[in-house]
């Protein structure tokens, strides 16, 4: 067993900046990461990073666009928060030596970016995750920290009292790819989770491999509650063979969406009068799909990009690296033909509940980054917005797991304050089927003195991975591209309540499946079947818990759309939507979304610029 | 890395047909260099027979009749000498040649054409010898 | 590692000194050819035209310095090549007495048989 | 040249039958084990057929290790056939191979768009990321081995450790001893400055350069092109002033620094991001020359 004051589990921009934080504190931190810090997907952002640096900008103004942004979905301390403390937060990332993009004067530069009132975009060229992550990573080796990397937390180690609001978070459990060990690592005052977005739920994503929402499903299973899963990010332009996103700077400059006809769609079949391509991420991306539906899409899967009548001078200028991205990923070059693009999964708005200083509704246990909602991004995160997130919330979760004092919360977590169960009855049988697992979700243990905690989680771990190694089944891969599908096919960007629920007997069907999934790789030794087994497992809970909201959710609001009622609904919907599962069932209900800022009240304003 | 497991085919040299010119040069680089360092300690060996042939009379000097000027004329009289001489003007020739371009790369001049440069040693490297074989082989048959 | 911190180590002085003698002998080298195959030829060559040479100062130290810059850079560029191929300890130091006493045989042989040709040292 | 080896397994296993087995766990696996060989062949033969019905396939032959498993313990080559689609990448197809033919089949990856540097690998002869080379861009049969001269831990997963520790040898984290005034204060950088370091800052620590690097694979303590372009990264950056570049130019003046790069440019060939390595660690044995001969 190892033990720290501390465990960060995941190291990207979010793991790295608590733990860089929980160690000035003063506490004794690791890190736990199955994957290498530096391979974590932070290093994809490309955009910026939203912070109001300049004497014209105010964060007040950064929390207004927000807060508009969110579609009034999010709770206006965790944004007051993050818009407050992102300048300072940017600064200390200059101070760490990020190479930044510079102005003349020599100051950092910020460029504009969607849904936002002034250019406060920080960027570091079209690297600005990349600089960000190892900037960071550096300060992590040059204070010594210890990082496991490449150990894969399997599980929490949670008390197993009855309500999850007295339960205490101990550790957890993790899986040494390299050497197939599986041991505790106790946590003296806090586990963080930075496990990062969860894009593996969709067969289509701009995500990595390896986000598959690990820590969410973790604390999910042991009894913390998920916010707001159903809001789900699509990119418009995405590579059709593997996800990778072509930055809306080919729109911006000019670029020109086609069908199979040779139709500019956005205009021609209606779906943006004014805007054509530049219209909102959501709306240029069911315009694509419904053309692909409508059977003018090429290889029925996607529609066409087209750069090149800016001229070769202006794209090598201006876009020369999606010429790049084009040629390596897709083998198209856009100086000679169009590019094709389709929808793709791309940020996980929801996850685990938190409060402003990331605690979760168990003691002892803190979400910080793409993992968590605080909630920031409410229904729709503005471009630039996930960065600061990591930065702002990373440290305070840091800090606060580290013992310091913050004084006290405004957002709640669990079923404290005010909350109302739900009124939705699902057909189809939700949750563990054949209910196995112990009381504390299925990741828990029973016992409730740390120790004890650890230790049976740490054998419920290795009997899952000894079962696992021995039996004989199907591969888990036909079931998460099942998932996968059904989600894609349902839960995209289109959602209406016969898919949804068809979805959701899809998922039943797939845990049905599950059951008998074995790995045929005999190893100890990376043994990366079994990695991905347990992976799909994650899967599996995310995509119902997911999929839960967004049948429950009866509204279109930000990025969450419902053929049922294609507009806001204020009235009944300004509320998170929660899944909490308790002895392998999972329980949706509804908590009001705190629009009381410290100086004001963000009043709903419809959502149009 | 040096404890690295063995892979058999894959190691290094098996693969010299994957090489780009930088790895090229290096190789010929440090071959002509070993050739050329071989051959000064040959040289000197064979010059020192200027040693003896200093006590010899000065009529045996005149004629040609010393040790010195024997050696030297007989082993030139050989062909295999003189071809040998010939791979010798090629491998200090390509020293040279890629030696400049190493001083240049050293000054980070053409880095960027620094496979161009090794190609241009190269040739430049076969005209010359090509060029200087007459000379070289003259009077030898 | 921090015992290797000083600027003093030899690494940076011997790669300077190799790229200072290669750029000498680049054109001694070139000289030397020219002179002993191009304007003499090989076959030509006696104990008397070699000593007519050497009898002048200006080419007697020429042709040392040339001996001494070649035996160095030589030298050194063999065993460069030996250490980073992962040459160390006991082997390394051995190989690089062995190659410093060969150096010393060969300008010791070297400057003898330039003497010889000269007559002693040249003083003209 | 690998469809013989299961044979020989099957054989082996079936004529001794685990000598050590222990647990009833461990029979299992060995079972297990006799197994997965025989669904191996099995699938070998339906590939054969696949490829032979004139499909459009791609022939992959992947270099196959495991310290552990029978079979694997000798490395063997094992071939694909996947079925090709336009933009398909190296990674594409490992992909598709382990998650049709054989889920044991290991290798790194994550991104799929080279920026987490997981999936260097030695691809027909060189060093690629595999998922940012495109099949139509190789001859096939595509050879698909482990980074060389790095210690294999299973397929085409090799052990970075060493990498790492290089990496982190050349105090790769920004050092300064003075900042600006005022919390909210960034330090100022010139333009120039900044794309002088620009192309030295976007390594993504894949480690194709060090596998490439001849002089790297003989000398163990050489720091390598990777790490002395982490440390140019900071050299070269104004804003951590004279003091420490002092200190930065003896870090990679140690014997096994930059004195032993032999301008072989392999890892400037190979670097999936185009960092000019090569020029970046001429351009510091200048200015540790230049420093010294302050001193001299
Ligand atoms: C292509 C792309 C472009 C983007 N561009 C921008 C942008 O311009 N601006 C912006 O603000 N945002 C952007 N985003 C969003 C933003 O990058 C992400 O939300 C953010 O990087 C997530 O960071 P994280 O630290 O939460 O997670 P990650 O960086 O994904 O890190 C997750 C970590 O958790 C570890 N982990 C996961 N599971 C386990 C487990 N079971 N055990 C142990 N460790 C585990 C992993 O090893 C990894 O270290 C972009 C996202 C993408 C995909
Ligand atoms: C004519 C001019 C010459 C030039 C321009 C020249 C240039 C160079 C340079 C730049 C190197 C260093 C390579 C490196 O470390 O990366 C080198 C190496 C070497 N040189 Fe020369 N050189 C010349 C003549 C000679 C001569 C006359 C000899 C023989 C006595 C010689 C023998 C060597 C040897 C043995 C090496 C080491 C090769 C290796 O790396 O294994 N060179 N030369
Ligand atoms: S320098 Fe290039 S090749 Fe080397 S590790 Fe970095 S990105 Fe990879
Ligand atoms: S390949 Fe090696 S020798 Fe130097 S130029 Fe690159 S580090
Ligand atoms: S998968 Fe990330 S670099 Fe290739």
């Amino acid at each position: 067993m190892y033990e720290h004051d501390v465990i960060v589990v995941g190291a990207g921009g979010a793991g790295l900046r608590a733990a860089i934080a929980a160690q000035e504190a003063g506490a004794d931190v690791a890190m736990v990461t199955k994957l290498h810090p530096v391979r974590s997907h932070t290093g994809a952002a490309e955009g910026g990073i939203n912070a109001a640096l300049r004497d014209a900008d105010s964060w007040e103004d950064h929390a207004y666009d927000t807060m508009k942004g969110s579609d009034y979905l999010g709770d206006a301390p965790a944004v007051e928060a993050l818009c407050r403390e992102s300048p300072e937060e940017v600064i200390r990332l200059e101070h760490w030596g990020m190479p930044f993009s510079r102005e003349e004067d020599g100051r950092v530069s910020q460029r504009p970016f969607g849904g936002l009132s002034f250019p406060r975009t920080t960027y570091a060229g079209a690297e600005t995750g990349h600089q960000m992550l190892h900037t960071m990573y550096e300060q992590v080796v040059k204070r010594g920290i210890t990082v496991y990397d490449e150990w894969h937390v399997m599980d929490l180690a949670v008390t197993g009292e009855d309500d999850p609001a007295d339960r205490t978070c101990h550790g957890v459990v993790a899986y040494d790819i390299q050497s197939g060990e599986i041991n505790g690592f106790r946590a003296e005052n806090g586990v963080i989770l930075a496990t990062g977005g969860m894009g593996q739920v969709f067969d289509h994503t701009t995500n990595a491999v390896a986000n598959t929402g690990d820590g969410v499903a973790m604390a999910y299973r042991a009894g913390v509650p998920m916010e707001d899963m159903e809001f789900i990010q699509f990119h418009p332009t995405t590579l059709p063979s593997t996800g990778v996103l072509i930055s809306e700077g080919v729109r911006g400059e000019g670029g020109i969406l086609y069908n199979r006809e040779g139709e500019r769609f956005m205009f021609e079949h209606g779906y943006a009068n004014n805007d054509g391509e530049l219209a909102s991420r959501d709306v240029v991306s069911r315009a694509e799909l419904t053309e692909v539906n409508a059977g003018r899409g090429i290889e029925d899967e996607y529609v066409h990009l087209d750069m090149r009548h800016l001229g070769e001078e202006r794209i090598l200028d201006r876009l020369e690296n999606i010429l790049h991205l084009a040629e390596d990923f897709e083998g198209a070059d856009g100086l000679t033909e169009p590019m094709p693009v389709k929808p793709g999964q791309h940020y996980a708005m929801g996850g685990i509940e938190t409060n402003e200083h990331g605690e979760t509704a168990i003691g002892g246990l803190y979400a910080a980054g793409e993992c968590a909602c605080a909630s920031v991004h409410g229904a729709n995160r503005l471009g630039g917005n996930a960065l600061p997130e990591l930065i702002v919330f990373g440290k305070r979760a840091g800090r606060h797991a580290a013992g310091e004092d913050m004084g006290e919360a405004e957002i709640t977590t669990g079923k404290e304050g005010d909350w109302e169960p739900a009124d939705y009855e699902f057909d189809v049988e939700v949750g563990e089927t054949g209910g196995q697992g112990p009381a504390a979700a299925d990741g828990g243990a029973v016992a409730t003195d740390p120790d004890g905690v650890l230790s049976a989680a740490v054998e419920q771990a290795q009997d899952r991975v000894e079962a696992l190694l021995e039996r004989e089944g199907r591969n888990h891969a036909t079931v998460r591209s099942q998932v996968q599908q059904t989600m894609t096919a349902n839960v995209n960007v289109f959602r209406e309540t016969g898919g949804l629920e068809e979805t959701l007997g899809d998922l039943h069907e797939a845990r049905e499946a599950y059951k008998d999934v074995a790995v045929s790789d005999p190893s100890r030794t990376f043994n990366t079947d079994l990695i991905h087994t347990m992976e799909t497992r994650n899967i599996l809970d995310i995509a119902e818990a997911l999929t839960m909201g967004a049948l429950a959710r009866r509204e279109f609001r930000g990025a969450h759309w419902r053929k049922e009622r294609q507009e806001r609904d204020d009235e009944n919907w300004l509320k998170h939507t929660l899944v909490s599962w308790n002895d392998g069932e999972p329980e949706l209900w509804y908590k009001p979304t705190i629009l009381e800022g410290e100086n004001k009240t963000y009043e709903p304003k419809d959502r149009s610029y | 890395m040096s404890q690295s497991y063995n892979r058999g085919l894959i190691e290094d040299f098996s693969r010299w047909r994957e090489f780009e010119a930088g790895m090229w040069a290096w190789i010929f680089h440090k071959f002509t260099g070993w050739v050329l360092i071989g051959y000064l300690f040959t040289h000197i060996a064979v010059l020192s027979t200027g040693i003896p042939a200093a006590g010899a009379s000065e009529a045996a000097l005149m004629a040609g009749e010393d040790v010195y000027t024997q050696t030297i004329v007989s082993l030139e009289g050989l062909l295999l000498v003189r071809i040998l001489e010939v791979g010798l003007l090629a491998v200090a020739v390509f020293h040279m040649l890629n030696g400049t371009r190493l001083l240049l790369v050293d000054l980070g001049v053409g880095l960027e054409a620094q496979d161009k440069s090794f190609y241009a040693s190269l040739i430049l490297t076969g005209a010359i010898t090509v060029a200087s074989v007459p000379t070289f082989i003259a009077g030898a048959f | 590692m921090a015992e290797r911190y000083s600027s003093f180590t030899s690494g940076g002085r011997m790669w300077l000194l190799q790229r200072v003698t290669a750029a000498f002998l680049l054109v001694v080298l070139a000289f030397h050819f020219f002179l002993l195959h191009f304007v003499h030829h090989a076959d030509e060559v006696s104990f008397l035209a070699s000593s007519a040479r050497m009898e002048q100062l200006s080419y007697y130290s020429l042709m040392i310095l040339f001996l001494v810059t070649a035996t160095f850079h030589g030298v050194n560029g063999v065993y460069n090549a030996l250490v980073n191929q992962g040459l160390t300890g006991t082997k390394r130091t051995v190989i690089k007495w062995t190659l410093v006493a060969a150096s010393v045989v060969l300008l010791f042989q070297g400057i003898r048989t330039a003497n010889a040709w000269a007559g002693g040292f040249p003083l003209l | 040249m690998s469809t013989q080896i299961p044979n020989q397994t099957d054989e082996s296993s079936e004529t001794e039958p685990d000598a050590e087995a222990g647990s009833k766990g461990d029979e299992r696996r060995a079972e297990k084990r006799r197994r997965a060989a025989e669904e191996r062949e099995r699938r070998q033969a339906e590939e054969a057929e696949r490829a032979a019905a004139d499909e459009e396939t791609v022939e992959l032959k992947v270099f196959r290790y495991d310290p552990e498993v029978e079979g694997k313990q000798d490395p063997r080559f094992d071939t694909f056939h996947v079925p090709f689609t336009k933009g398909m990448t190296v990674l594409d197809a490992l992909m598709y191979s382990r998650d049709n033919y054989d889920s044991s089949l290991t290798f790194r990856h994550s991104c799929r768009q080279a920026v987490c540097g997981s999936d260097a690998m030695f691809v027909n002869g060189g060093q690629k990321l595999a998922c940012k080379t495109q099949i139509v861009d190789l001859d096939q049969p595509i050879r698909v081995e482990p980074l060389p001269h790095a210690e294999v831990t299973k397929d085409l997963v090799v052990d970075m450790e060493h990498f790492y520790e290089q990496m982190e040898a050349v105090e790769p984290y920004f050092q300064t001893t003075e900042y600006p005034e005022g919390e909210l204060e960034e330090q100022r950088q010139t333009r120039e400055n900044r794309e002088k370091v620009k192309m030295s800052t976007r390594c993504i620590w894949c480690a194709a350069c060090m596998s490439s690097c001849n002089i790297a694979a003989g000398d163990n303590e050489y720091l390598g092109p990777a790490a002395i372009n982490k440390a140019y990264r900071f050299a070269m950056d104004e804003r951590e002033g004279e003091d420490i570049k002092q200190k930065r130019l003896e870090i990679i003046e140690q014997e096994h620094g930059v004195w032993r790069c032999q301008t072989q440019f392999s890892c400037t060939e190979v670097c999936p991001k185009d960092i000019p390595l090569t020029e970046h660690i001429q351009e510091l044995k200048r200015e540790a020359v230049k420093n010294n001969l302050k001193f001299w």
